[in-house]
């Protein structure tokens, strides 16, 4: 089932085309590759779609429910509301607030009771604050983050530091998961242990995932399709045994050995 | 041409270096390895004055330098492209080029130097008077180390310089750190890719919770046991 | 009953031995009519500072018209206490200035908070002095440049201790809250918020009207307690001056802007014999404590009765070493 | 806690007296001119032996130019140090902030400046029993100009430039538009902070008018008839007491300080032996020129001292009832007494200024 | 019409004074993100700097402007290092604090040495009035707004294309990296309010020259409007601190002039908001949408 249909979808920055007439479908529960060389626009293209920036032509459009939701004109904020989240190539954790604090923010949409209530502290304020709690503890033990949840963001490792990040990604109760380059600064070593992670949550929490990474060994081995741009455009789209077939890939991204 | 003696660094009380000893011959390419938080950007800031050592002692080419300030280091002919990019923001390309330059005065000469920084990452002359702040990941790592390579350094000292580049162009970057060292500089080099690292390096150390626990020849540091399981999972 | 719990007995019993204190050296005499001016000039910049701290050290939004609204709340209750002066009309002065001001932060705020940093500063300044300038032309209501005298003397040390500490459990409740978090996630990272579906301008907003809301109610403390309000009395100097206390008391912690107003009015108080002189010690001791204590006197720290009543079942968390903040 | 040695108004042989002053702040250029004549006063009469051989002891506060410290330094000098009267301070703001505190303490304020004519009285009409004046009122000076305006420069109409944030001026407006019967061609603003009145100068410049009013203090009145003078305005200009500094003939430069008339309290170049001898002390002590304010508060001093002689007492109380009826005070500003409503009863000079100097006094005395 | 011509040469006359003070504003801010609210009060001093050398060296102008301009450039210099530098790492917001309080020392220190008096400034130059149809110009007017447009060049100069500007860029974005550059952010800083404060003490001198009044608290009023003036320009952008300061001077004129003076201040605040609602970074900033 289609999930996310992106057509035509467009962004120039002065006289640069960053993104330039990508079409792209996401199913139900997939995961997703992109890659591309730097500067491809892979960045640019989540930042469409998560509305941080707003395209210069094209469309985006959500299937929710049976319904068709468009995403043009809207806040980033009401996109995630409707179940697309994101991390960040550079990551953007709150960094002075404790790692709990930081998952419990992404839960407050789904449980945050009203300013009065807040004010004023009903029960209903303190049900949901232990409610909250709760679940914000069993997302970071799904990572193994719970015993840290004390500690203050930036004090985090960088590792645990990315995945802090999709933890409070995932705490928004997406439908859709973008990362960006979450396996970056991560040994060899840490970024099998994300790959089986990246596997599991997709799994577990029911959700589809696009992945911008230039780690090979991560992309071929979670991702089930694999999109690749180059110069703001759809270079190539297939499996990961096609894209790694794929001569123009090889020329533009892979490289020979 | 630098050496390291029983360096140690405190960051308040927390001890993030503890009595480290290296060395770095004229001609080389060293390599440190280790896993997130080992010490090993610490190692390098302390090198070019931007953290000062709480103990020990940091020799270049003669000098004592551990008490020196950035601007004298970089003068002596070291220069440090740092962990995170570190672009100058709001400064176009070019600028940020000639930034590198700040301390030569030979203008025909850097506009050569910038040619050549040109030729070796084609895409930042299309982006040349684009604001840095906008480049994408990978091209503002390739303006970081532009502009160190303007200052025509003899000491290069490079903190994980593929981070985030697309596979093509790690090769690459490889390839022009091995052609810059045989054209007479000499690298100091932090990686997380230690496989590719260890590959072109002379000689490389392990790095531990701030210590050096391993070092040897970048390929038998490969082989070794220890390397293999800790940071490339094998 | 989860309101009944340790921390907030706790609290309660502190702000009750506060009170007995207080009471007692006045009762005793310590306290005579001068210490009870600065008594309750600390409380009114205790609301203040609190509030400002809301909109400054929470949401993250520089605000430097905090006196706009403070003389909304004080021309409101002094109107309406100089036609009923009695309790009533005390009441109804505040509430009526509490209400004016918050409209007026909601429609100011909704247009202007998407501005950052200094543009916002001079936004926030703009609407303090149009408050002022509308003050100083609405004749006979508010007496223009002259102001109002003879304001019923209806407000005490008492009613602005309960107004304190009312304003005091109310901001902290809110910043200890999943909105306050929320507001929170705004000022270190607007952008990562927005992606958690936080809608950044509605927290903005809602911690600015708020502050002023807030503000207000300081203002009518202040015009029923001194009798005497003009509209020079709510100048930028005196929104300065609110901020210098939060500032001193470190932006962000509540406990440090509460400590911080007391300090600096015990240091007012200390002052004031040295005539010309005063603002000189005063001026250095502002540059000599900034330098000392960058952070404030609190830093982000809070007084923290939860904690200390948890002792015993959480380890004691890793403080993280100092960091040097680059400036934001 | 407060010491409880002494009985009201001190004891034995001083005299407690305080003074509270805008020291610092946007009004302590006038505060500290008061400040000083005061001290300067308060150093006379004790070396002229004191008051009923009692030496005056001078307890000095700032009000920072703030209203609140206003009523904070009252409370302070009337319950802590428990002084037998109070002088200051300069502006109706602060003496209105203070009013409470005195009147709760029962102890006697006078201020030399404060014009407003609600500062003696308070809602409802009745006198505030504790507060006094040496000052003109504002209504009286307004009356006093619209009457010169129409009278002796025989204006038909007028326009009037005022600091739209000062009580002072908005005062003094007010009365003058109300007696005077010519017309007002046009009322116009600043702010007290500016220097440059070219805008509404130029507005002005345009306009059929025989007399310009600017209801203001010397710093900008100095600068405005400079400014108007430079282009063009020839008309007379009108101003209250607030001229009444030799600064204001330096800023506007002698040459355009010509058809300026101003209500004054005294003239600097009287002839009077106790003026005379005011001016040279004051420039020796502070080597400035004295000013209106300055005398003012050297007056309001003497009243204080005459109240204290005539009361024989120097509990506050005592005080009070002493300036109550005060009459016959011969100060350097004038000959007066208190009237019911606690203000002088004196008259004013017009003082009229060509090229700088002063040519002329009119005596205008209160109906 | 002519009423007209004569109110916008009032309202750049005026305006060119709020530039002038906001240029060194802007400078300083530029650099380390300081609100530097003692600006307005260097100038005052540079004022008195200028009052004292021609009352008792009995010089020129110029030579008045270049002792001014000197003293207050090691007075700015002083500052930074003492009140600024330590705090070069902490929040803006402390950093701005201390500003205040240095404001207020410049402000009450005076006022403790001289009075707080006005007095009225020696004049050294003939102020020639040009009659222009019915229109005038002060030869004053004419010396400031020639001067102010004339630095507002050179800055712009300096800092766009030298080196030693663009070490200040550099050092403003990074200083840590400006470093590893070679750059000595110490001595840029220093220079910058070296720079900033000597404008500031010739503002003083040509101020209280052209009014002819001088005093301790004669910084706020003009120091505040030259903040203003150069966040609405774009803060940190020197042309923007020029245009921002001819704006609200232009404002200000024309509503006193042709509008409610009562209300003057409320609707030249009402404008500003609007711009700034409508331009977010100040009319010559650009507003980037930060890259994520
Ligand atoms: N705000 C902007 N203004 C101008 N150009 C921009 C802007 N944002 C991105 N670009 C340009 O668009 C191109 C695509 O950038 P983007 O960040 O999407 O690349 P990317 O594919 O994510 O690369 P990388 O793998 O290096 O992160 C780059 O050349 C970049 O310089
Ligand atoms: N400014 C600082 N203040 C306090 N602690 C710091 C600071 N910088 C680094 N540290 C600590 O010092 C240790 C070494 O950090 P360093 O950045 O040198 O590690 P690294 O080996 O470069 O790691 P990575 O691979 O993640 O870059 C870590 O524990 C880190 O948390
Ligand atoms: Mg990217
Ligand atoms: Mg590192």
């Amino acid at each position: 089932m289609t999930l996310m249909k992106v057509e035509k979808l467009t962004k120039n920055f002065g006289g640069l085309s960053a993104v330039s007439g990508v079409d792209l479908t996401l199913k139900n529960k997939e995961l997703v590759g992109l890659i591309g060389p730097n500067g491809a626009g892979k960045t640019t293209l989540f930042n469409l779609l998560t509305g941080v920036y707003s395209p210069s032509e094209g469309s985006i459009d959500l299937v929710q429910d049976g319904t068709t939701v468009s995403l043009i004109g809207k806040r980033t904020d009401q996109i995630a509301e409707l179940g697309v989240a994101r991390t960040f190539q550079n990551i953007r954790l709150f960094k002075n607030l404790t790692v709990l604090d930081n998952v419990r923010i992404g839960l407050h949409n789904k449980y945050g009771v009203n300013t009065f209530s807040s004010l004023l502290r009903t029960p209903g304020f303190y049900r949901a604050e232990e409610k909250m709690t709760e679940e914000a503890m069993k997302l970071l033990e799904v990572f193994a983050l719970d015993e840290k949840a004390d500690y203050l963001a930036k004090n985090l490792p960088y590792g645990d530091q990315r995945r802090l990040e999709i933890v409070r990604a995932l705490a928004t109760d997406p439908k859709i998961l973008f990362l960006d380059e979450p396996a970056a600064g991560m040994n060899p070593r840490e970024s099998v242990e994300l790959t089986q992670l990246i596997r599991q949550i997709q799994k577990e929490f029911d959700l589809s995932v696009v992945l911008i990474e230039h780690d090979m060994s991560v992309v071929m081995n979670v991702c089930e399709r694999i999109y690749v741009l180059e110069h703001g455009r759809l270079l190539a789209h297939g499996t990961p045994e096609e894209i790694r077939a794929n001569k123009e890939v090889v020329r533009a991204y892979l490289g020979g050995e | 041409m630098l050496q390291v003696k029983n360096l140690t660094v405190h960051y308040g009380v927390i001890e993030a270096i503890k009595e480290v000893s290296f060395e770095v011959n004229e001609g080389e390419i060293v390599t440190l390895i280790g896993a997130n938080g080992a010490g090993k950007t610490t190692i390098l800031k302390t090198i070019s004055g931007l953290v000062r050592p709480t103990a020990g002692e940091i020799v270049y080419q003669e000098d004592i330098i551990q008490k020196a300030t950035p601007r004298a280091i970089v003068q002596k002919g070291l220069s440090h492209v740092p962990e995170g990019r570190h672009v100058f923001s709001g400064m176009s390309v070019m600028e940020n080029l000639e930034m590198g330059a700040f301390l030569r005065r030979d203008k025909k000469a850097i506009r050569q130097d910038i040619k050549k920084v040109f030729d070796l990452f084609p895409i930042l002359e299309e982006r040349k008077d684009q604001d840095s702040a906008t480049l994408s990941g990978g091209e503002q790592q390739m303006l970081a180390m532009g502009r160190a390579l303007v200052s025509k350094p003899k000491l290069l000292l490079l903190d994980e310089p593929s981070m985030g580049l697309a596979p093509l162009f790690i090769e690459q970057i490889f390839r022009i750190i091995k052609k810059i060292n045989e054209e007479g500089t000499t690298i100091l080099l932090i990686e997380q890719n230690a496989a590719v690292a260890l590959e072109i390096a002379t000689k490389g150390y392990v790095l531990e919770t701030g210590r050096i626990v391993e070092s040897g020849a970048g390929k038998d540091l490969l082989q070794s046991e220890a390397v293999q399981r800790a940071y490339l999972g094998a | 009953m989860r309101m009944l719990n340790k921390t907030n007995i706790g609290w309660l019993a502190l702000f009750l031995l506060v009170f007995a204190l207080i009471q007692g050296a006045v009762l005793v005499g310590w306290i005579d009519a001068f210490y009870e001016i600065a008594l309750v000039t600390i409380l009114i910049n205790v609301i203040l500072a609190v509030g400002l701290n809301l909109i400054i050290g929470y949401s993250g939004q520089f605000s430097l018209g905090h006196a706009g609204f403070m003389a909304i709340g004080a021309y409101a209750a002094g109107i309406v206490t100089k036609q009923i002066p009695n309790y009533g009309g005390l009441l109804v002065g505040m509430l009526s200035g509490m209400v004016i001001a918050g409209l007026v932060a909601l429609i100011v705020g909704i247009p202007t908070l998407r501005l950052k940093g200094d543009y916002l500063a001079i936004a926030t300044l703009g609407v303090a002095e149009i408050i002022r300038v509308a003050i100083l032309n609405m004749g006979g209501l508010t007496n223009g440049a002259a102001g109002l005298s003879g304001i019923p003397y209806l407000s005490t040390w008492f009613i602005a201790f309960l107004a304190a500490v009312f304003v005091i459990i109310l901001i902290a409740n809110y910043t200890r809250s999943s909105v306050g978090r929320a507001t929170i996630s705004v000022r270190e990272d607007d952008i990562a918020a927005e992606s958690l579906g936080i809608n950044t301008t509605r927290y903005k907003t809602v911690a600015f009207v708020l502050g002023a809301v807030t503000a207000s109610l300081a203002g009518s403390l202040h015009a029923t307690y001194f009798s005497v309000i003009s509209p020079d009395q709510f100048t930028f100097m005196r929104s300065i001056d609110i901020l210098i206390i939060v500032v001193f008391g470190g932006i962000g912690s509540l406990t440090g802007s509460v400590i911080a107003a007391a300090v600096l009015g015990v240091l007012n108080v200390f002052l004031q014999p040295f005539g010309s002189l005063r603002m000189i010690l005063y001026a250095l001791a502002l540059i000599f404590i900034m330098i000392f204590k960058p952070s404030g006197l609190l830093g982000t720290k809070e007084l923290q009765l939860s904690k200390w009543f948890n002792r015993k079942k959480k380890q004691t968390q890793r403080q993280p070493v100092k960091q040097k903040e680059a400036a934001r | 806690g407060a010491s409880d040695v002494a009985g009201e108004g001190g004891e034995g042989d001083t005299i407690k007296l305080g003074s509270m002053f805008e020291l610092t702040g946007d009004v302590s250029a006038y505060g500290t001119a008061e400040a000083n004549a005061v001290s300067m006063a308060v150093e006379e009469i004790n070396a002229g032996g004191g008051v009923d051989g009692k030496q005056i002891e001078l307890t000095e506060y700032d009000t920072k130019s703030q209203d609140t410290e206003a009523a904070s330094a009252a409370t302070k000098l009337a319950t802590q140090d428990k002084v037998s009267a109070i002088v200051g301070p300069a502006t109706s703001g602060a003496t209105k902030a203070a009013i409470p505190s005195v009147n709760r303490a029962q102890v006697p304020l006078v201020s030399p400046s404060a014009t407003d004519d609600s500062v003696t009285l308070d809602d409802s009409g009745n006198v505030q029993p504790y507060v006094y004046r040496v000052g003109f009122q504002d209504s009286f000076q307004g009356v006093s100009l619209a009457t010169f305006a129409e009278g002796d420069l025989e204006a038909k109409s007028a326009v009037i430039l005022g600091d739209n944030s000062s009580d002072y001026a908005i005062g003094l407006s007010k009365t003058f538009k109300e007696n005077f019967d010519g017309e007002i061609v046009a009322e116009e603003n600043f702010t007290a902070d500016e220097s440059d009145f070219s805008a509404v100068l130029t507005r002005i410049r345009n306009e059929d008018f025989d007399v310009l009013f600017v209801p203001g203090y010397y710093e900008q009145a100095g600068l405005i008839i400079k400014q108007a003078r430079e282009m063009g305005i020839e008309q007379p200009i009108l101003g209250p007491d607030g001229f009444g500094n030799e600064t204001l003939i330096d800023l506007a430069g002698a040459e355009n300080v010509s058809d300026i008339y101003y209500t004054a309290h005294f003239s600097m170049s009287s002839d009077e032996p106790e003026v005379k001898e005011f001016i040279k002390n004051y420039q020796e002590q502070f080597e400035a020129e004295p000013d209106m304010f300055s005398a003012l508060a050297y007056d309001s001093v003497y009243v204080i001292k005459q109240a204290l002689e005539e009361a024989g007492d120097t509990s506050p109380e005592a005080v009070n009832q002493a300036l109550e009826n005060l009459s016959d005070f011969e100060g350097i500003t004038g000959i007066f007494s208190f009237d019911e409503n606690h203000n002088p009863v004196k008259s004013a000079t017009i003082v009229e200024i060509q090229n700088g100097e002063e040519v002329n006094a009119t005596e205008v005395s209160p109906e | 019409m002519e009423n007209f011509v004569q109110q916008l040469i009032n309202g750049l006359s005026l305006g060119s004074i709020y530039a002038l003070l906001a240029l060194g504003y802007t400078m300083v801010y530029g650099i380390i993100k300081l609100i530097n609210f003692a600006h307005g009060d260097v100038y005052m001093v540079g004022a008195f700097v200028g009052y004292y050398v021609i009352n008792y060296l009995n010089v020129g102008l110029i030579p008045a402007l270049l002792l001014s301009m000197t003293f207050t450039a090691l007075l700015g210099v002083v500052i930074e290092r003492v009140a600024y530098r330590p705090l070069r790492n902490s929040s803006r917001i402390t950093a701005l604090i201390t500003a205040i309080g240095v404001s207020y020392l410049l402000q009450n220190g005076m006022i403790y040495l001289v009075g707080p008096g006005v007095r009225s400034f020696p004049q050294v130059v003939n102020n020639t009035l040009y009659q222009i149809g019915s229109f005038q110009i002060s030869q004053m007017q004419l010396l400031i707004f020639g001067t102010t447009i004339v630095l507002m060049g050179a800055l712009q100069f300096v800092v766009q294309k030298t080196k030693l500007g663009k070490a200040m860029r550099a050092v403003s974005i990074d200083s840590q990296t400006a470093e590893l550059m070679g750059i000595n952010p110490n001595a840029v800083i220093s220079f910058t309010f070296l720079l900033g404060s000597a404008l500031a003490g010739a503002a003083g001198v040509l101020v209280g020259m052209y009014y002819n009044s001088i005093d301790p608290m004669m910084g706020y009023a003009p120091g505040l409007k030259a903040f203003i003036a150069a966040v609405l320009g774009g803060i940190g952008i020197i042309p923007g601190a020029m245009v921002g300061g001819f704006v609200i001077g232009l404002i200000e004129v024309l509503i006193s002039g042709y509008g409610n003076s009562m209300i003057r201040d409320a609707v030249v605040y009402g404008i500003l908001i609007i711009i700034l609602v409508v331009r977010p970074s100040g009319i010559l900033g650009r507003h980037v949408k930060e890259k994520v």
